[in-house]
């Protein structure tokens, strides 16, 4: 009995810890590649995620169908911003980065909550109550499900990356700059693709979120806050590292909320943050510089 | 003259690759001792391991008499050896005398003291006009005198340079050679360099090593090493003696 | 120190004077209003320039810096709460506490060559790792709150930091003015090049001598030293203090917006962003309020649209820019 | 203190901003005028679903004051959610003339004004905010209109004893779930206090903390349901409290009955948005509006037109709340016959008033400033409506214990 509870407790944090992994691989393609750090990136899951809830609404669009189009919006936004306004900033030091991150993330916050108030907006999908029981397991539907959309984002990312020649033109950019643009690569498009890339899956992984969270602009800052966590535990720039972080950083909090205070589970994964740090600065699945 | 630097048996290992190969030899003091080869031979390692950036695998370095190698750099600066870059690295917001002044803190704990001595310094380089420079904004020549400079205003009892004259024209390399030798002459500074312009090393140099694939092909004066057909054969001969 | 003085030029040092006397002065001619915002700006510069020191100076990216505010708040009010030990000897303990948590931060930090934006994740880790563990502590009062008695017979207790609007103005016109003093004759010293060296290239600064841990350790501990210090005055001037506010990541980020739209690495940067950045929010509050804009969230845009404009126009922070324009420029 | 010491000082600083907004400084102290109120409010950040509901109290509250033949005049403020907005703001509305101050439902804004008032000697009436050290810092100028955490527990369980008695529930085991911020710890210490010896038939198995900031609960609702208590009894906030049904639902967890013994979100919009009809027989001790008292149907009618997207049933503890602070300042102003602070404080602290909004006997304060006769109401949530079902006299319904399972709901 027990340990079914325990397992029952893991794969609820496998589950979650992949939707966190592809929201935290969206960081990560941008810092592995663009070297820019997106401090609002909770901020565009939040947008995601009432994107989501009115096509819902209004269209009765399935968040696993609608991540598609979201997806391919954000990569517009993404690939817009980069170009007119996060470009300039490429190279400039990090805090000049997060001052203007930040300035982005207090207007995404604050004009969602003048659009859409301060109540959070729930989509309420047919299966979201759902659960598979087995045995003495109880796995929520909605949860297998996003999870399994986040595995397949992630698959045609890293098929992206790897077999078309603009994925590894950027991987080229990410590796040596200046050879990139000595072959004569457009950095400037290639950064504008990735960062639209990386949108695009934080726009995905916040379609999915709507599966486990109602959209509300307070919740932008954890997830920013999570995204980072994951992606330095797991390994800034490695596309598996946080796919992986996020799982662990999943198991690890249902760990500890089972285990010890629910609401003393994310210490563990700031403890956890450290160590990687200092132990293993490259991430679990980094390359060493 | 006793050995100021003495370099014993010392390797470096990169991912399998031999850089530096048991490689041994002493630097007089108060002599200009000039390493030479072509690229990839493996100077900058050596000069990296003796300024204490990485260790060697093994071998030792003993400086004034005493163990060196394992040390860290800022270490190895307060024993007395003082270094500039192959590829300058001034500190690039800064003045040109800030820059200078950093070194000039390094047995100084006034910053008047030390802003009085690399004023000093800057006036033996020509860089004195040119004191409140931003570093940025200077010309690469000025760049290659700043960091020699810099260097020279810890009062380092061994100065190594790394390729100071790369990128230089005649004139100015020659201003740069007289400044050298002043200071080995008047302050008994114990030079070693890099260096592949083979006019300066010539001008400059009472011995000369050449390395070549991380290992020692020659040593000796430089009428010497110039002559030694191994020399012409595996480095001269493929550039111009200037 | 006169070598400080004497390197401002004449105009500079006028318009310092006439500024500096204007201030204190002002509660004179000032009302509760202003006071109080003035108040917050002198917090704001002077804990915006214990965070120039590490990153302005030294180079050392935190953002984390609500951890040690809050550290120096707690000890300080908690002594003051359970022994009645005052604030003028709590803030020496508040200062310790926040010191050593400095010290680990920085030892874990250098020491295994944690640097940008990794180091400032180090820093976020530790403020969130402290939130949460006060929010699990009870003698602190846990996510309820601290709460420091406001007794009617001691509110002249000078001393206890009990006292109105006027003590905490001129205590924190001193505390910005004595932060920017500090920062001024740390930048001069022997530490101070030692820093911009560190900051500038730590390789190279290590080939001159320069012991960058050590340099950077000390960055760090007066860092957090002078954070805690502004902790303690915000603890007494709030009387309460809750982990979820003093820890948070959103207070972090308001103790380095000052230097950065300032101008990092001056010594007046922080003092200028403050000056900007807490009337920008009065401001825009009056403003919506006038223009009839009453949906909430509106002032938070522009402030937010305001940091990118900023940023984008001035990357040096508007006192460099200022400073041309003002003429104050030394001659070289 | 005349406008042109003002003026003088922004040019000084040169920041035009200063200068923008700050009203003319003509306070009129006379008895025909309006009461000058300001209401400090969290209507942005991290407390803004609170705060703007409180403000839609705030807005309706001068029409129907009016009717009763109160006069005021509201200065509406959002404090962000941030205590320095609070202070600095609270201090500029009292200079625009503000001659009380109502505010603020966190405890930190509240405690920063609190000293502002206390400095300035203008009564601030905290509408809601439960930290009982509000009225125990020995503040003069400070009352609060509503039951400090101890006593929201005290009453929320007692109402859980009258509750089981009337349903004839045979409970034998609970576990108390909540969130671990300001308002849940104050809930839990009152909770660890009380409940010893409050003689409540079960037992208390476990209590247990989660983040408010969780993203989801199911880990939390695992470990209940291993316990399996006959009742779950809640502390929580809007958001948790939906991803906590939803996660008993997937985990096909029923307990006898969903309690709260004084907490927000089981009854707001968002809860009964999100969850439909398993929102339903969710069961919470609160303060509430008297659905039998005129007053109250004064404001649900003043409510009605202003907010057609919204339900006053449902808005009702926070503008409720909202609307008594300010009724209490008009009554007092009306006594008192002067806006002066002192004399105005006076008043507020004899206050007297038997027909209000709330549940509960005539509005009176103690000695520290604390209204101590605030009862709490058992409200049931019956087809998506907050339901009074106790205390009998004022009930409109009858409690529903144990509640039916999920699957069995409409």
């Amino acid at each position: 009995m027990n340990l079914a509870i325990v397992l029952n407790v893991v794969i609820q944090g496998v589950l979650t810890g992949l939707m966190y992994g592809l929201m935290a691989l969206g960081l990560s393609v941008i810092f592995g590649v663009v070297r820019v750090v997106n401090f609002a990136h909770g901020e565009f899951a939040v947008v995601a995620m009432y994107a989501t809830y009115l096509l819902f609404v209004g269209l009765g669009l399935d968040p696993l169908i609608s991540l598609l189009p979201i997806a391919l919006a954000f990569f517009a936004i993404g690939y817009f911003l980069q170009i007119t306004l996060v470009n300039r900033f490429v190279g400039r030091s990090e805090h000049e980065q997060f001052i203007l991150l930040v300035g982005l993330a207090i207007i995404i916050v604050n004009g969602l909550l003048m659009i859409f108030g301060p109540d959070a907006r729930p989509t309420n999908l047919p299966y979201s109550l759902d659960s598979f029981e087995i045995g003495p397991l109880f796995i929520d539907t909605a949860r297998v499900y996003s999870a399994v959309a986040a595995l397949l984002v992630s698959a045609a990312l890293f098929a992206f990356f790897r077999y078309t020649t603009t994925g590894t033109a950027i991987r080229a950019c990410a590796d040596n700059l200046t050879g990139a643009g000595v072959v004569g690569l457009n950095v400037k498009r290639l950064y504008a693709v990735t960062f639209g890339i990386g949108l695009a899956c934080v726009g995905a992984a916040g379609s999915l979120m709507v599966t486990i969270a109602d959209a509300s602009p307070s919740l932008a800052q954890s997830f920013t806050l999570l995204a980072f966590t994951i992606v330095i535990i797991g390994g800034l720039g490695s596309m598996t590292g946080a796919l992986v972080g996020g799982v662990l950083i999943g198991v690890s909090e249902a760990m500890a909320s089972f285990f010890f205070a629910p609401s003393m589970k994310s210490m563990f994964s700031f403890a956890l943050l450290v160590a990687v740090l200092v132990l293993r600065p490259q991430g679990l699945m980094g390359r060493r510089a | 003259m006793s050995a100021l630097l003495k370099v014993d048996g010392i390797s470096k290992r990169f991912r399998g690759l031999l850089a530096v190969d048991r490689l041994s030899f002493e630097v007089p003091q108060g002599g200009i001792f000039a390493v030479i080869g072509p690229n990839g031979a493996g100077k900058t390692t050596l000069f990296n391991m003796i300024a204490g950036v990485f260790a060697p695998d093994g071998g030792a370095i003993t400086f004034a008499g005493e163990r060196i190698d394992g040390l860290k750099p800022d270490k190895i600066c307060q024993r007395g050896i003082g270094r500039t870059y192959q590829i300058v690295r001034p500190f690039p917001a800064l003045s040109v005398e800030d820059n200078v002044i950093v070194g000039a803190l390094l047995h100084r704990h006034h910053v008047s003291d030390a802003r009085a001595h690399a004023q000093d310094v800057l006036r033996r380089l020509d860089l004195y006009d040119k004191r409140a420079q931003r570093a940025s904004s200077l010309t690469l020549p000025d760049r290659k005198r700043l960091e020699v400079a810099r260097a020279l205003a810890t009062d380092p009892k061994l100065l190594l340079l790394d390729e100071v004259m790369a990128g230089l024209r005649p004139t100015e390399m020659d201003r740069i050679v007289s400044i050298l030798q002043e200071l080995n002459r008047e302050t008994g500074l114990t030079i070693l360099l890099i260096e592949h312009v083979m006019r300066a090393v010539m001008a400059l140099a009472g011995q000369i090593l050449v390395l070549h694939h991380g290992a020692s092909i020659a040593q000796g004066s430089p009428q010497q090493v110039v002559r030694d057909p191994a020399v012409i054969h595996s480095y001269l001969g493929a550039e111009d003696v200037a | 120190m006169k070598d400080m003085w004497t390197a401002i030029p004449a105009r500079g040092r006028v318009i310092l004077l006439v500024l500096l006397a204007a201030l204190l002065v002002a509660p004179a001619a000032l009302d509760r209003y202003f006071m109080s915002v003035l108040i917050l700006i002198f917090y704001f510069a002077f804990v915006g320039q214990a965070w120039n020191i590490m990153m302005g100076y030294a180079g050392q990216l935190s953002l984390g810096h609500a951890l040690y505010a809050g550290l120096g708040g707690y000890v300080a009010a908690l002594l003051w709460f359970y022994f009645g030990i005052g604030p003028w000897i709590g803030v020496f303990a508040g200062v310790a506490v926040a010191a050593a948590f400095g010290a680990v931060i920085g030892w874990l930090g250098f020491r295994f060559g944690i640097e940008g934006v990794y180091f400032a994740l180090l820093t976020i880790a530790f403020a969130e790792f402290t939130r949460i563990a006060f929010d699990n502590m009870s003698f602190t009062g846990g996510p309820g709150g601290l709460f420091l008695l406001y007794e009617e017979q001691r509110t002249h207790e000078w001393w206890n930091l009990r006292g109105g609007p006027l003590l905490f103005y001129y205590l924190g016109l001193a505390l910005a003015a004595g932060g920017a003093l500090l920062t001024a004759w740390l930048a001069r010293s022997r530490l101070g090049y030692q820093w911009l060296a560190v900051r500038e290239d730590q390789e190279a600064a290590l080939s001159l001598g320069v012991g960058a841990f050590r340099a950077k350790m000390i960055a760090v501990l007066i860092s957090a030293s002078m954070t805690a210090i502004g902790g303690v005055f915000l603890a007494f001037y709030y009387n309460s203090l809750f982990p979820a506010q003093a820890f948070d990541i959103g207070r972090s980020i308001e103790i380095i917006l000052a230097p950065v739209i300032g101008g990092l690495g001056t010594i007046f940067g922080p003092i200028v962003g403050a000056f900007i950045l807490t009337p920008l929010g009065e401001a825009l509050i009056a403003l919506t309020a006038k223009f009839g804009v009453d949906l909430p969230g509106t002032k938070a845009v522009f402030y937010g649209l305001t940091l990118m404009i900023i940023i984008t126009l001035r990357p040096d922070g508007v006192w460099p820019w200022l400073k041309r324009l003002l003429g104050l420029e030394p001659k070289s | 203190m005349t406008r042109t010491t003002r003026r003088n000082f922004t040019a000084g600083l040169g920041a035009a901003g200063f200068v923008a907004g700050t009203a003319p400084f003509n306070i009129v102290r006379a008895q025909s005028a309006a009461l000058k109120i300001a209401v400090v409010l969290p209507r942005s950040g991290y407390l803004a679903p609170a705060g703007q509901s409180c403000h839609r109290g705030a807005l309706i509250a001068p029409k129907v004051l009016a009717d009763y033949g109160h006069k005021v005049e509201l200065v509406h403020i959002d404090c962000e959610s941030n205590a320095d907005v609070a202070r600095t703001q609270t201090e500029r509305a009292i200079n625009d003339g503000a001659q009380v101050v109502v505010g603020a439902f966190d405890s930190a804004s509240t405690l920063a004004m609190a000293q502002v008032c206390e400095q300035r000697k203008i009564p601030l009436i905290v509408n809601i905010g439960a930290a009982p050290q509000l009225t125990e810092q020995g503040y003069k100028f400070l009352v609060r209109n509503f039951p400090t955490g101890g006593m929201l527990v005290t009453n929320g369980l007692k109402l859980i004893k009258d509750e089981l008695e009337v349903t004839k529930l045979d409970a034998k085991t609970a576990v108390f779930l909540h969130a671990n911020d300001t308002f849940g710890t104050a809930q839990r210490g009152a909770m660890d206090k009380i409940f010893p010896t409050a003689g409540l038939p079960f037992k208390l198995l476990e209590s247990i903390a989660y983040d408010p900031k969780a993203q989801d609960l199911s880990v939390e609702i695992t470990k209940v349901r291993a316990l399996n208590p006959d009742l779950l009894i809640v502390v929580t906030r809007a958001a948790d409290a939906i991803k906590m049904v939803r996660d008993m639902v997937r985990q096909r967890f029923e307990p006898k009955g969903i309690i709260s013994p004084g907490s927000p979100g089981l009854y707001d919009e968002e809860f009964y948005q999100a969850l439909g009809p398993l929102s339903d027989y969710a069961l919470y001790n609160l303060p509430w509006a008297n659905p039998k008292s005129k007053m109250t149907q004064a404001l649900e009618a003043a409510f009605k037109p202003a907010y057609p997207n919204f339900r006053f049933a449902v808005e009702c503890f926070n503008v409720g709340f909202t609307f008594e602070a300010l009724l209490v300042a008009a009554a007092a102003f009306k006594k008192a016959g002067t806006a002066d602070g002192t004399e105005l404080m006076k008043a507020v602290r004899e206050t007297n008033i038997a027909e209000h909004v709330m549940i509960g006997p005539a509005i009176k304060f103690d000695d520290k400033g604390q209204n101590v006769g605030i009862p709490s109401a058992a409200v049931q949530n019956f087809h998506r409506t907050p339901t009074v079902t106790l205390p009998a006299d004022v009930a409109t319904a009858a409690p529903v214990l144990p509640i039916p399972g999920w699957q069995k709901r409409t």
